[in-house]
């Protein structure tokens, strides 16, 4: 019934040499994953004019970093996607931990939450777009929209994660509600958080891409939409890669914070130890 | 000084000024008379200014149009006519973009594999289709080259890809033939595909396919605007008309079609009116086809 | 016999807990289990009173009970007056999952000093509280450790300190000492008597060391087996000055221990107040 | 007793959606808008669009791909979450690549896919997984790697073999966190059944609306989104129940120590 | 005096374990603990021994090195002849957090017979050894239930059912009674030591109570406070056949008893072994 007292050591002293750094695999993966792309069309396991290969996205993604054009279209799609994505975090963690300690509360809204949830950003693109036009904010809308329910349910099954103890110890000695949240619900919920992060960013990002992509709102997903309408493969794919190099930074980010953050979680504290 | 094409300050105008437009536009070739108009001027000489903002189709173009975010919007006919039937108050500006009229030798066609059995559009029949909209310009205007061959088009299995993915699809063999419009049709020649029939040729001689559109409430409650962004539009469609290299130099400053494309591209024709005809027998297609139950009062819709 | 049953009846207004004919059912997912079937017991203010019984007798059950952790089934409980309904103020407990219940994401230090946030302290207070009660159990020097970073006695000498750095009125201890060596035990027992003649406190002591709940207590009361009644209260006449050599070695003690002893295995042999 | 606490249940659970219902009821009756039509009007033309034909049509098949593409997500993103979570050498090798893939857009992503597995069903259930699969992933790999180390610790002691590993210490711990992700999976899940259509679809729930969408039949595509939203409440009503049966010792033990009543 | 210390170069070819020079440092993110710093000593097979010392003293972390389940900083453990790396097959270990060693999704009778699955036992043998440990620690009645609807010292109790189920070579308990009351506590003393006795395993028992350990053990080793070494190994001369009420009135228990209450001291106050 106590905390940990030893962290469990399978990995801390039978293998002498260290293991490699994470950021060393992580390269050796996408360089693996390069190496596919290029063999793939190379090899003729599909049409090297419809999925050209790694090389040739690489080169048309060099052309495209030359243009002024490409790094302001960046900087929309980061600009959008992190308002958005804060948006939807702040609100999911506020209502989460809200709805979430509140059994009542949480019995009255489940059903309102589950019809929304399923309901797609691209059925919500005309509404968006009646109420904002094609600037940013309609695909800012889509982008809350649909992240926010991705961090809404972590928060949620973060909640019921309290443990009972912990939990009464908190009762006993009379924590204020918000003590209560911020020393209690809110580091047992860190983890589940961090994950509906890491979910949330990448929805997010998907969504700015696809609202630029279908409603032209500026960014890297007007580029895509452009490629595509242009039969332009190579380019096409080369802003792709950029797509997911966005999603690779962010979670580098997110493994970084979670570090920080979640010491003293045994996901965290045997790995470093 | 008509002639200052750079943001007109204060009078050039009679009408107080520059106004700005907004209009949503889709990043194709279709659409290059209004990229050379600004280029050239002829907006600012009426004293627009226009900007340009892309989307990718209707799903997008029409609320914002309707609801007044953006003053002009450009659309093929037989979306606007399936609007217009729905009580979605649009209206006709001007013609954006046409059927050169000419079999074989049109910016869109249906093309099959090199050795496909296929030979005519009647030998659609039974086939897998690929367009880019179901119910919508392409697979009536296909419907109608079938039955221009002597074809049931009610054979026809008709499949929605999206233009960029009708190739590979086709490739693959799964799908028997594709509805493309430039770039696509172009590559697909290159690719030694065949083009069998050009299906807004068989529609109708020179078929008006595409405009521009803004809503009605504008129409009414600004009829000068509209009517400048429409003789500027005009201005532009004829300038394009003309000089078919403008067009071609132009389209790399807004899409991305490879350079080596551009110059066998095949250009749409650039109609300055909308032919009344091409209307009629687009809103007769989408009844038939049942895209639409009632067709809408043609005057409603055209200028 | 050398012990004084104290009366149901005795209800006498200076008490400052109550329990009355407390009765805790179990029930969930097929599983039905009278935990505690009736408890009646008084409590003075400033008292020290130990209770022990048999493995799974309820006194855990008990303990939640009066700390307003958990609903009873049947009866009530008392306090100053007032029906307990929820944690009321003034009161700390130690949990016999001492190690649930230290917050594994703060430090030691933080987790004693928490709930004197809480209670409005000012700062400098604070640290002067946390520093003496982890001095007390001797962890000052591990007060920037995490609680999984300590021993399982290092961990329940935390939830102690914190408990007693609260500086409450009435104090709830679980079993406490149950994982520190017996040196460690008995300063801290000695501890535990200095608070409360210092501070006046009333304290229920839980524990399953006989020696202890004599060397301790004012009373002792034992608990039968369940379904759980009161099987004897033992008032314990030794002096109040109470030194671990000393007070161990009288005779007294030893008799109280044999009888508590005696009692504790007839519980556990099921015997059972008549009429229960 | 027990009727009643059923009833204050159900008021508590229908109390809300009454509420919002009668507001978006006021709110668009006298609406002109056509694209936010009464609701009195799409609720006239419901029965209509949906029931005549469409259920079995266009509901079922899209529930059918949904099934089997969200079961296959579960699966998979289980059983990779489990290898990735339990070895660290793995982990740092998969997870930038598969971050990558995460961060791509369904509708750059679908493409991509047609070309491997054509334009029928298997396309389809393939984009379900490709969306669904995360979050179970995600979730799955957090879960095996907070499990509690006495637990880990005990298991290697009595030396339970890897079948027992898995079946009776990982699954069931990291079970609270991957029943978040296979929650998450379910809603993301009908979200893509619906971008699954938009590409070479001759039926489906997703299919009908966006040809409602397109055609302006706006009170039509309402009713489709309310079918959405259907959906996902049943969906969720099941998946709560099954949860509920297999968390029941963690249910147990949040609510063992929880005051009752 | 009555001891014996054992020399350190005492390893004789019938240790079964033997732990030379062992060494532990807890590092991590500023705070740098050598829980354990140099300890031999080895246990013969078929050896009942006791280790004590103060809390925090490092007790668990040798038995987890022992168990393989943590790697030392320096030295070795030897079972048998092989250096452990990974827990060695034919060992149970009884955990300090015994609430958190039970599997919460299974019953107590499928987390009795889980191990005894694995060992490959056949199904009818398996029943017999989950019924006769649960009613060895007198919970038969409560096997259907989970884990956490049980109180602490039933809890722990399960924990002590599913190690001797396994029927052991090496046993390995650290403060298995901590949670239990007096008279149970005293028939799973015996419980174990008739088990040593009837299936001659090796046990190595880590106690608080000293009384337990002197009742118990053929040897009592006393640890230093930390940084730890061995203080020392106390044989225990008591003749074999004990039981609670003879052996604890025998003279020499309590001079044996009170030696290492003496040690316990000494260990407290800071007290090492020269040149340590
Ligand atoms: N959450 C629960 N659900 C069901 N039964 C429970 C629960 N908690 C305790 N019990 C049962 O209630 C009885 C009393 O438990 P309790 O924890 O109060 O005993 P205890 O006196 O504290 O025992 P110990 O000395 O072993 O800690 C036990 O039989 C136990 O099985
Ligand atoms: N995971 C860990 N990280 C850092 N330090 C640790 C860890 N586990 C134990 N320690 C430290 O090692 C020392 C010995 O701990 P250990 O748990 O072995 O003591 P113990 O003898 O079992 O004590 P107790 O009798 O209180 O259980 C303590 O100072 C403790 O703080
Ligand atoms: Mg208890
Ligand atoms: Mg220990």
């Amino acid at each position: 019934m106590t905390a940990a007292v030893t962290a469990s050591g399978p990995r801390t002293g039978r293998r002498r040499h260290r293991p490699a750094p994470a950021w060393l695999l992580g390269l050796i993966g996408l360089a693996g994953l390069v190496a596919v792309v290029e063999l793939v069309p190379r090899a003729g396991l599909v049409d090297e004019r419809y999925l050209p290969p790694c090389s040739a996205m690489l080169a048309a993604l060099a052309e495209q970093a030359g243009t002024a054009e490409f790094w302001t279209a960046l900087l929309e799609t980061l600009r959008g996607w992190a308002i958005g994505l804060a948006i939807a975090l702040v609100a999911g963690v506020v209502l989460g931990i809200v709805i979430g300690s509140a059994p009542l509360l949480r019995a009255a809204t489940a059903s309102t939450i589950e019809f929304l949830r399923p309901i797609p950003s691209v059925a919500l693109i005309p509404l968006a777009v009646l109420l904002f036009g094609t600037d940013m904010r309609s695909t800012l809308l889509l982008v809350v929209y649909a992240s926010f329910w991705q961090v809404l349910v972590q928060v949620l099954y973060g909640v019921r994660d309290v443990d009972p103890v912990a939990d009464q110890t908190a009762r006993m000695y009379r924590f204020r509600p918000l003590t209560r949240v911020r020393k209690v619900i809110w580091p047992t919920a860190l983890p589940y958080v961090m994950t509906g992060f890491r979910l949330g960013a990448s929805v997010a990002l998907i969504l700015e891409i696809t609202g630029e992509l279908i409603i032209g709102s500026p960014g890297l997903g007007r580029q895509i939409a452009v490629a595509q309408s242009s039969g332009a493969v190579a380019p096409m794919y080369a802003l792709v890669i950029v797509v997911g190099l966005i999603g690779v930074a962010v979670n580098v980010v997110a493994r970084t914070a979670e570090r920080r953050v979640l010491r003293w979680h045994p996901s965290v504290r045997t790995e470093v130890a | 000084g008509g002639g200052d094409s750079s943001t007109g300050s204060g009078g050039a105008q009679g009408a107080g000024g520059t106004a700005k437009v907004k209009v949503n536009v889709i990043p194709i070739i279709d659409v290059a008379p209004i990229y050379l108009g600004k280029e050239q001027g002829f907006f600012a000489e009426q004293g627009l200014e226009v900007e340009l903002v892309t989307a990718q189709g209707g799903a997008a173009i029409v609320p914002a149009v309707v609801s007044g975010q953006v003053e002009f919007g450009f659309s093929n006919l037989t979306s606007l006519i399936i609007a217009r039937s729905q009580q979605v108050p649009v209206k006709v500006v001007v013609a954006g973009a046409g059927s050169t009229g000419e079999q074989g030798k049109d910016f869109g066609g249906i093309v099959v594999k090199a050795g496909s059995p296929i030979k005519s559009a009647k030998d659609l029949e039974g086939k897998r289709v690929a367009v880019n909209t179901l119910n919508n310009i392409n697979d009536t205007t296909v419907r109608a080259s079938v039955r221009a061959a002597g074809g049931d088009p009610k054979k026809i299995n008709f499949v929605e890809l999206p233009f960029p993915d009708m190739l590979p699809a086709l490739d693959k063999g799964t799908i028997d033939a594709a509805q493309v419009v430039e770039p696509f049709l172009a590559t697909a020649v290159k690719n030694g595909d065949r083009v069998i029939a050009s299906n807004y040729v068989d529609t109708a001689p020179k078929l008006t396919v595409a405009a521009y559109f803004t809503s009605e409430q504008l129409a009414q409650s600004n009829p000068d605007l509209v009517q400048r962004f429409a003789a500027a539009m005009k201005k532009s469609q004829q300038y394009a008309e003309e000089n078919p290299d403008a067009v071609r130099k132009i389209l790399p400053t807004y899409t991305k079609i490879d350079a080596s494309l551009t110059e066998s591209l095949t250009l749409p024709s650039f109609p300055t009116e909308i032919d009344p005809n091409s209307v009629e027998t687009l809103t007769r297609l989408a009844v038939d086809d049942g895209l639409i139950t009632t067709a809408p009062d043609g005057k409603e819709l055209l200028p | 016999m050398t012990t004084s049953p104290v009366g149901e009846a005795a209800a006498t207004s200076t008490a400052l807990l109550e329990v009355r004919g407390l009765k805790k059912v179990y029930e969930g997912r097929g599983r039905r289990i009278e935990a505690v079937r009736d408890l009646t017991f008084d409590v003075a203010a400033g008292e020290l009173v130990c209770i022990v019984g048999p493995s799974g007798a309820g006194k855990t059950t008990l303990l939640r009970c009066v700390a307003g952790l958990l609903d009873a089934t049947e009866g009530e409980v008392v306090l100053e007056g007032r029906r307990v309904t929820e944690p009321p103020p003034g009161m700390a407990v130690v949990f016999q999952e001492y190690g649930r219940s230290l917050f594994p994401w703060l430090t030691v230090w933080q987790n004693v000093e928490l709930p004197l946030k809480e209670k409005g302290l000012p700062k400098e207070k604070r640290r002067r509280l946390v520093e003496e009660s982890l001095e007390a159990v001797g962890l000052l020097d591990a007060h920037r450790a995490h609680p999984w970073q300590l021993s399982g006695g290092m961990q329940q000498r935390v939830a102690i300190a914190r408990a007693i750095a609260y500086e409450p009125h009435v104090l709830l201890m679980d079993e406490p000492f149950a994982a520190v060596d017996a040196q460690t035990r008995a300063d801290l027992e000695d501890l535990v008597r200095s608070l409360w003649r210092r501070l006046g406190i009333t304290v229920l002591f839980v524990t399953h060391d006989i020696d202890e709940s004599v060397y301790l207590g004012q009373r002792v009361i034992v608990l039968s087996g369940p379904p759980t009644v009161v099987l004897e209260q033992v008032t314990i006449d030794l002096p109040d000055e109470r030194d671990q050599l000393t007070t161990r070695s009288l005779p007294r003690f030893a008799e109280l221990r044999s009888h508590v002893y005696e009692l504790i295995q007839q519980a556990k042999r099921g015997h059972r107040p008549a009429g229960r | 007793m027990k009727p009643i606490n059923l009833a204050k249940r159900a008021v508590v659970a229908l109390a809300l959606p009454v509420v919002l219902v009668a507001i978006w009821w006021v709110a668009t009756a006298n609406s002109t808008s056509i694209f936010w039509p009464p609701l009195s009007r799409i609720v006239g033309v419901f029965g209509e669009t949906w029931f005549t034909g469409r259920f079995t049509a266009d509901v079922l098949p899209s529930l059918a791909r949904l099934f089997v593409g969200y079961l296959a997500a579960l699966a998979l993103g289980v059983a990779m979450g489990v290898a990735i979570g339990s070895f660290r050498v793995l982990r740092g090798l998969v997870e930038p690549v598969l971050e990558f893939f995460r961060a791509i857009p369904p509708p750059v992503l679908v493409p991509i896919l047609m070309l491997f597995a054509g334009i029928g069903n298997e396309m389809k259930v393939l984009v379900i997984v490709s969306g669904c699969l995360w979050p179970v992933l995600l979730n799955t790999v957090e879960g095996v790697r907070g499990l509690d180390e006495v637990l880990r610790d005990t298991a290697r002691c009595y030396r339970l073999g890897p079948r027992a590993r898995l079946l009776r210490l990982i699954l069931p711990g990291a079970s609270p966190q991957i029943a978040a992700g296979a929650r998450q999976a379910l809603s993301i899940g009908i979200i893509l059944m619906v971008i699954s259509e938009m590409f070479a679809a001759s039926n489906g729930v997703g299919f009908t609306i966006i040809q409602f969408q397109r055609s302006f039949a706006i009170p039509q595509m309402w009713t489709g989104i309310i079918v959405l939203g259907l959906i996902g409440i049943a969906l969720s009503v099941i998946f709560r129940m099954v949860e509920r049966r297999l968390l029941s010792w963690y249910i147990g033990v949040r609510e063992a120590h929880r005051t009752e009543g």
